[in-house]
């Protein structure tokens, strides 16, 4: 197969631009963070070349760039993308430039290792959505790991180490138990292909072989590593401390991009390598998913402190997308996918938006505020829109999403029951009661703090960064099949490769 | 002019975003004014040309479908923004577009003097824009859209004034309140949606249809369909249990209550059910408890509006009980009358809830009937209207309320049975009763109020003249509709008109029973004089003896305050459902599972791993030799290990 | 006549354990680290040894290498020990325990 | 007996003997002029195996350099010397002893049961040949030129590093 070295570039654009940056006068803060958002520009620029070269007709991985890196474990460089992770990965390069701007007013100190290691986590987080190779993508997953506890530990809130480093173990705790079943499964995989792959498309053709047994092992740790990166109930504690303390800009990668590399991770790796346990499994991962849904809004509902609301309620979005991804149907798996997209879109919004606010007054507490509609309107308009499409409101991109899983969930024969669908749909009240209850406290009622009559209204800049998204949002809740067209062969692959996974050739 | 159907659509969506984006520079209100009602005016035009062009076409045509584009497309899912363009939803989309035109033209008059105009302006296009789309939707996703939809804007709407304080709270309170609740009944539209298309693998009107007739589905599953999306009906069309938000909903300002929460988004619910008539027809057990709901609703309302002392909040709790008698008629098959009626009903309960704002507008936002009276002199107009639309929801013959309410009268009781009439009859006298109470209170007696320093006045033409048209509506609109026995075969327009759509579910349906025309008049006319007894009954009390009313009141007084409390019901679903969940959250799921539990757990693990260590790390005394000395006894055992080996 | 083998490695052992015993119970750390140099040399005597009785002078030039290797070492720690001394006063390794926990 | 075995005898007891003097001094001057001597019957001892070049290099670098370096340090320094030989804490002393004592018997056991020279059989050309400048020479600047350069590296790091860590800092 002939090489393509777009994605190379895509990979090393961000990294050149993180050494580059190095070379840069501290003290030259303007140039720093021009040449940053110029660097994720280009990344981005780079990703749409990327789609409009893409060939949404098949679902197999197009771009692959393939080479031997450690020869003798027959470890590549394997690097490739089908329809899911395209969309990720132009998710991704879209909100790191806008998180670059949103925190030129945000992040005054050590601008300049902000935005190496921004850039940084940018190689990582592409990195790991192209990843072919389980151990590439392992590395990638890992090195993801080290901007983002720099990006809470440093220019984080009061309690960031302690944040930091829990977030830090969470992941770390997950993805060590995931090094050893990678390991495990290209050990295993030796008695079948009669050598040592990490290879992920030769693994696919393998591990279906497996029996139950080694399945279901291999399957809950990679699952726990995602499960605790989505995060799943009950191991989502990690999420709202690392929320809270971040900073916007990595409130918003974590909660944009950061959280469906675990919903990513279930799709690209568990279902297609573990048929079986999956579907083992789907029942008990979709009860924790569903009961994230309701635990989270219900948590969300009572929180007074605006960014953990909406870290809750990210624990609730991720369990639509869960329960999506496992109930395997059709629909709901490209539900799950839109709803990746959604989340992180609106999330992000939310997350930059509070953080607008928090730039202004310096504090979170809902109770704080009342009645800023009359002095913030246009404030008040972006955070109605984004509250709306958090909610799910139809015609806005949440409802694409949540109408898909919630469908596919219900005439899912994995999952084979209607409960789920029923349970997880009154989540759909909940979200509507947090948010407008919140948007309520914070923007309408009368001023009661005389404090708040002295902020300001958006910035041009702020406005710049936020009408982007609003597009999008619109754009996918009006015409999602330009998003739904390039998941879909992708889709159908993987949900094949689940329900009819290969035979063992008889040799 | 049918091709062209989603500009009735699209011209509202214009209206919005002009005014929405553009307003806040635009100074003058009349431009905005002009745009929002101009905007509305033209979707009329382009809805009434495509009623022309439909009634020029021959019956078996009348049905036609717009495509515009693919909207998802997932699996077997394939939904296309697609409009249906059939009897019922050009009847539907005239009311709303009309209904909505003369209201936008009101509300010119009405918002004078606001600061943000061009705001209510482009709320009340975005409604419009949703309730085309739930009207004129060929698929139940897209009706969703509009039905979530309208919620919003009247979510937007009811907090329109967000920082003015409402009864307990304020009004944005309201708003969430009404959006809550629509959306606890949209999760059972959802699942009805969800259920539908798992029996028949569409979500399109047409194939649903089709496919319900031919394929061989228990009929458990059609009452389970039904039953959710029937939820999805008490939501939006505040029944019984999910009535709560409308009253709350009069916190916005008042031809938003005539608009949306009388003409028009409550009634989607109603239109809703005749739409998926058919699907209901197949459910005997649904409609029977929609006709339950429905009477009940019909009767509880009206008990409650007897005694409530707000006027806006009296003609909400009339609007619940309007359309209660929708859903009765849905219930018992008489879906040409519940439309029939849900149509008159547009009219006179816009016309009271405009002419109410009349009355509120010149006594400076004053609400409470018992600061009124004696208004008739000072704005006739207003009286007169409001006299008109009182007669027709009481239904005195031959106001347009008349003929609608009877015709559900009738079916329900050669469909059903006689207790549902009897019901529905008690009801039309409570009807006439807390109507005339308002309007005698309101326009006639004495002024109840310093006239010294209010000075009511009638209201400019702009609000007149709205209000003028529809009293003419109001009085003659129920001519389209007479009924057979007055009319002949085929004499009843309306139900003739709307006959397709409906076909495929009477059928189902088949009530048979002969009964003969003077059971029929006998059966009128009780209902006729119970509603002028009620009428001279609240004459008698409010006008010539208002001490009978306030003996009356302390003579039953637990009566009378549980009714003035709306059977507390508020109250009881506070404390049972909303409390129970936020203490629960909040007391427990939060602080106690989340942060204790969970947390706790995940802290102490971490904990013990630290206090491990803080034992352990004693061994680093920092002397280096002790680290010698025990790596040398390690080699001491490695020796060992060594010369086993050899 | 020839020495057996076994004679220059007893010799180098014993030199060796010497030096551990050394490094074990003397406090001065410049003592230590003369015993340390005294254990590099029993190591280096073997190297030899074996080069010598094998004919090859690959282990030789392991000698010189080893013998450059303590002089960076000894001049590095002998700085260390200055600096050590500077600020501590002393250069007793048992009362130099900025490692304790 | 032969002169090499003589020599061996000699020179093995002296430098065992410098060791143990060495290791029990208290005085550190003196222990330092045991080493001298130690290092010095090494070179004897390298000689006896026909190590030229290396015997050289002992008595240069080692005796001279490396061991000037110490009595410089010693004497800049001065410190105050030990009281007794097993002055702190003695048992735990007398234990690591007995362990390295342990240790020596194991090597020992393990050198005369494995009887290494059973299988060499020393060719004294041959060890001549490799002990011989040329020898040593030719293999460091042909096949370990590399690891040679490296340590010339690692002898100007170790300078440097001597350098600031010894510098006293001005204020």
């Amino acid at each position: 197969m002939e090489n393509n070295l777009l994605l190379t570039y895509l990979l090393f654009i961000p990294l050149t631009g993180a050494v580059v940056l190095l070379f840069f006068k501290s003290e030259n803060e303007k140039a720093i963070k021009y040449f940053g958002l110029a660097v994720s520009v280009i990344a981005f620029l780079l990703a749409l070349y990327i789609y409009f070269n893409f060939d949404s007709n098949s679902g197999e991985f197009q771009f692959v760039h393939k080479f031997k890196w450690i020869a003798n474990l027959s470890i590549f460089y394997h690097v490739g993308i089908d329809g899911i992770a395209l969309l990720l990965l132009l998710l991704t390069t879209f909100i790191t430039p806008l998180t670059l701007i949103s925190s030129w007013s945000g992040i005054t100190k050590k601008v300049k290792e902000f935005t190496f290691f921004m850039l940084f986590l940018e190689v990582g987080m592409i990195g790991v959505f192209i990843s072919l190779d389980l151990f590439l993508f392992y590395v990638f997953w890992e090195v993801m790991l080290i901007p983002m506890y720099f990006i809470i530990g440093v220019w984080g809130g009061k309690e960031r180490i302690y944040a930091a480093v829990k977030f830090f173990i969470y992941t770390m705790a997950g993805s060590l138990i995931m090094l050893v079943a990678i390991v495990w499964l290209s050990v295993h995989a030796t008695n079948y292909l009669g050598y040592f792959t990490t290879d992920l498309v030769e693994l696919y053709s393998v591990a279906p072989l497996f029996g139950l047994d080694v399945q279901t092992y291999l399957f809950l740790a990679f699952a726990l590593s995602f499960a605790i990166k989505v995060p799943l109930f009950p191991l989502h504690t990690w999420l709202p401390d690392a929320h809270v303390q971040a900073p916007t800009a990595g409130s918003v990668i974590l909660a944009g991009v950061l959280l469906k590399m675990g919903t990513y991770g279930f799709l690209r790796f568990n279902l297609p390598l573990f048929p079986a346990a999956s579907i083992h499994f789907a029942s008990f991962i979709s009860i924790l998913a569903v009961i994230g849904i309701i635990y989270g809004a219900l948590v969300a509902m009572v929180q007074t402190d605006m960014k953990k609301l909406v870290a809750y309620s990210s624990v609730a979005h991720l369990g639509f997308v869960v329960l999506g991804i496992f109930a395997m149907t059709q629909e709901s798996v490209q539900g799950a996918v839109i709803q990746m997209i959604n989340h992180g879109l609106s999330t992000g919004a939310l997350f930059l938006l509070v953080g607008m606010i928090y730039e202004r007054t310096h504090t979170r507490e809902i109770s704080y505020y009342g009645g800023i509609a009359k002095i913030v309107p246009v404030y008040s308009f972006f955070l109605m829109i984004v509250s709306l499409s958090s909610i799910g409101l139809p015609g806005l991109n949440g409802f694409v999403g949540e109408f898909l899983i919630l469908l596919g969930s219900f005439k899912s024969t994995v999952l084979n029951n209607w409960w789920f669908t029923i349970i997880a749909a009154t989540g759909v009240i909940f979200a509507a009661v947090y948010l407008l209850w919140m948007y309520k406290r914070v923007v309408f009622g009368e001023v009661t703090n005389s404090k708040l009559n002295e902020i300001t209204d958006l910035t041009k800049r702020e406005i710049f960064i936020l009408v982007p998204v609003i597009i999008f949002i619109v754009w996918i809740g009006v015409y999602p099949s330009t998003f739904l067209n390039v998941s879909e062969k992708s889709t159908t692959k993987i949900l094949q490769q689940v329900s009819q996974p290969p035979k063992a050739e008889l040799k | 002019m049918i091709d062209l159907i989603y500009l009735a659509v699209l011209l509202p969506l214009i209206g919005f975003l002009v005014n929405g984006i553009f307003g806040s520079r635009i100074k003058n209100e009349k431009v905005i004014g002009l745009i929002g009602s101009g905007a509305i005016g033209l979707a009329f035009l382009v809805v009434a040309g495509a009623f022309l062009q439909t009634l020029s076409l021959p019956v078996d045509q009348r049905t036609n479908y717009v495509e515009l584009f693919t909207w998802i497309k997932a699996g077997g899912l394939h939904i296309n923004a697609a409009y249906q363009v059939d009897q019922l939803s050009l009847v539907m989309g005239l009311i709303v577009t009309g209904v909505g035109f003369i209201i936008h033209v009101y509300s010119i008059g009405y918002m004078h003097g606001d600061k943000s105009v061009w705001r209510f302006f482009a709320y009340l296009n975005l409604f419009i824009f949703a309730m085309m789309n739930l009207i004129l939707a060929d698929n139940f996703v897209l009706m969703f859209l509009g039905w979530e939809g309208v919620g919003l804007c009247s979510y937007l709407l009811i907090g329109f004034w967000y920082d003015k304080p409402f009864e307990k709270s304020t009004t944005s309170a309201a708003g969430m309140k009404a959006f809550v609740v629509n959306r606890i009944g949209d999760v059972g539209f959802l699942l009805g949606m969800f259920l539908i298309y798992l029996t028949f693998n569409s979500l399109n009107f047409t194939d649903v249809f089709a496919r319900a007739s031919s394929f061989d589905v228990p009929g458990s599953v059609f009452t389970l369909i039904t039953l959710f999306l029937f939820i999805g009906a008490t939501g939006k069309s505040a029944q019984i249990p999910l009535f709560v938000w409308l009253p709350d909903a009069m916190a916005g300002p008042t031809p938003v209550s005539a608009l949306i929460h009388a003409a028009t988004m409550v009634t989607a619910g109603v239109y809703m059910i005749a739409r998926t008539s058919l699907l209901y027809a197949m459910a005997p057990t649904t409609m029977m408890i929609v006709a339950v709901i429905g009477v009940f609703t019909a009767f509880f309302a009206a008990t409650i509006g007897l005694v409530q002392n707000d006027i806006k909040k009296v003609l909400a709790y009339s609007t619940i009980s309007q359309l209660g008698y929708m859903f009765l008629a849905m219930g018992v098959g008489a879906f040409s009358a519940g439309i029939f009626h849900l149509m008159t009903h547009a009219f006179f309960k816009a016309l009271l809830f405009l002419g109410a704002g009349s009355v509120i507008h010149s006594m400076h936002a004053q609400q409470d009937i018992r600061y009124f009276g004696g208004l008739k002199k000072y704005m006739p107009v207003t009286y007169g209207t409001f006299l008109v639309a009182a007669f027709a929801i009481s239904g005195i013959p031959p106001f347009s309320g008349f003929f609608s309410k009877d015709e559900i009268l009738w079916y329900s009781y050669t469909n059903v049975g006689f207790f549902f009439w009897l019901l529905g009859a008690i009801t039309a006298v409570l009807t006439a009763f807390y109507i005339f109470r308002i309007h005698f209170l309101t326009f006639n007696g004495t002024p109840r109020f310093d006239e010294k320093r209010t000075h009511p006045h009638e209201s400019p033409k702009v609000m007149t003249i709205p209000l003028i048209i529809l009293a003419v509506l109001s009085a003659v609109g129920g001519f389209i509709g007479i009924p057979e026995i007055f009319s002949g075969e085929n004499g009843n327009v309306f139900s003739t008109w709307l006959a397709p759509v409906f076909k495929a579910a009477e059928l189902k349906l088949s009530y048979f029973g002969s009964y003969s025309h003077f059971e029929e008049l006998l059966f009128m006319s009780i209902s006729v004089v119970g509603a002028i007894a009620g009428i001279l009954t609240a004459r008698y009390i409010y006008l010539s003896k208002p001490e009978i009313a306030e003996s009356t009141a302390r003579k039953y007084g637990r009566v009378y305050k549980i009714l003035l409390n709306k059977y507390y019901i508020d109250e009881v679903y506070e404390s049972t459902v909303v409390k129970p969940i936020i203490n629960g959250s909040k007391s427990f799921l939060w602080k106690m599972f989340d942060v204790k539990l969970i947390d706790g757990f995940v802290n102490g693990l971490a904990g013990s791993v630290s206090n491990a260590s803080k034992y352990l790390r004693k061994l680093q005394t920092g002397v280096v030799q002790l680290y010698a000395l025990v790596m040398i006894v390690g080699i001491l055992l490695a020796l060992f290990w060594v010369i086993l080996s050899l | 006549m020839q020495i057996p083998i076994e004679y220059y490695l007893i010799l180098s052992a014993a030199l060796f354990i010497t030096g551990v015993i050394g490094v074990l119970i003397r406090r001065n750390a410049i003592m230590v680290f003369m015993c340390i140099e005294l254990m590099l040399n029993s190591a280096n005597l073997t190297l030899v040894t074996f080069s010598s009785y094998l004919g090859n002078s690959i282990g030789q030039l392991f000698v010189f290498f080893v013998m450059a290797v303590a002089a960076a070492e000894a001049s590095v720690g002998l700085a260390i020990i200055i600096a050590l001394f500077r600020n501590k006063l002393t250069v007793n390794i048992d009362e130099i325990n900025i490692f304790k926990w | 007996m032969s002169l090499v075995a003589v020599l061996f005898i000699v020179f093995g007891l002296i430098s065992l003997t410098s060791a143990i003097l060495m290791v029990t001094r208290v005085n550190l001057v003196v222990s330092a002029l045991f080493l001298i001597v130690n290092f010095a019957s090494l070179a004897g001892l390298y000689l006896t195996l026909n190590a030229q070049f290396i015997a050289v290099a002992q008595v240069i670098v080692y005796a001279g350099a490396i061991m000037v370096f110490f009595l410089f340090v010693i004497m800049l320094i001065n410190p105050e010397h030990e009281k007794r030989f097993l002055e702190y804490k003695p048992q735990i002393k007398i234990f690591a002893i007995v362990i390295a004592v342990l240790i020596f018997l194991q090597i020992a056991y393990i050198i005369f049961l494995s009887k290494p020279s059973g299988k060499l059989n020393k060719e004294v050309s041959q060890s001549i040949s490799a002990g011989t400048i040329e020898e040593i020479g030719r293999q460091m600047f042909i096949n370990y030129v590399l690891p040679f350069e490296a340590v010339g590296y690692l002898l100007l790091a170790a300078a440097i590093g001597a350098l600031v860590l010894a510098k006293k800092k001005f204020k």
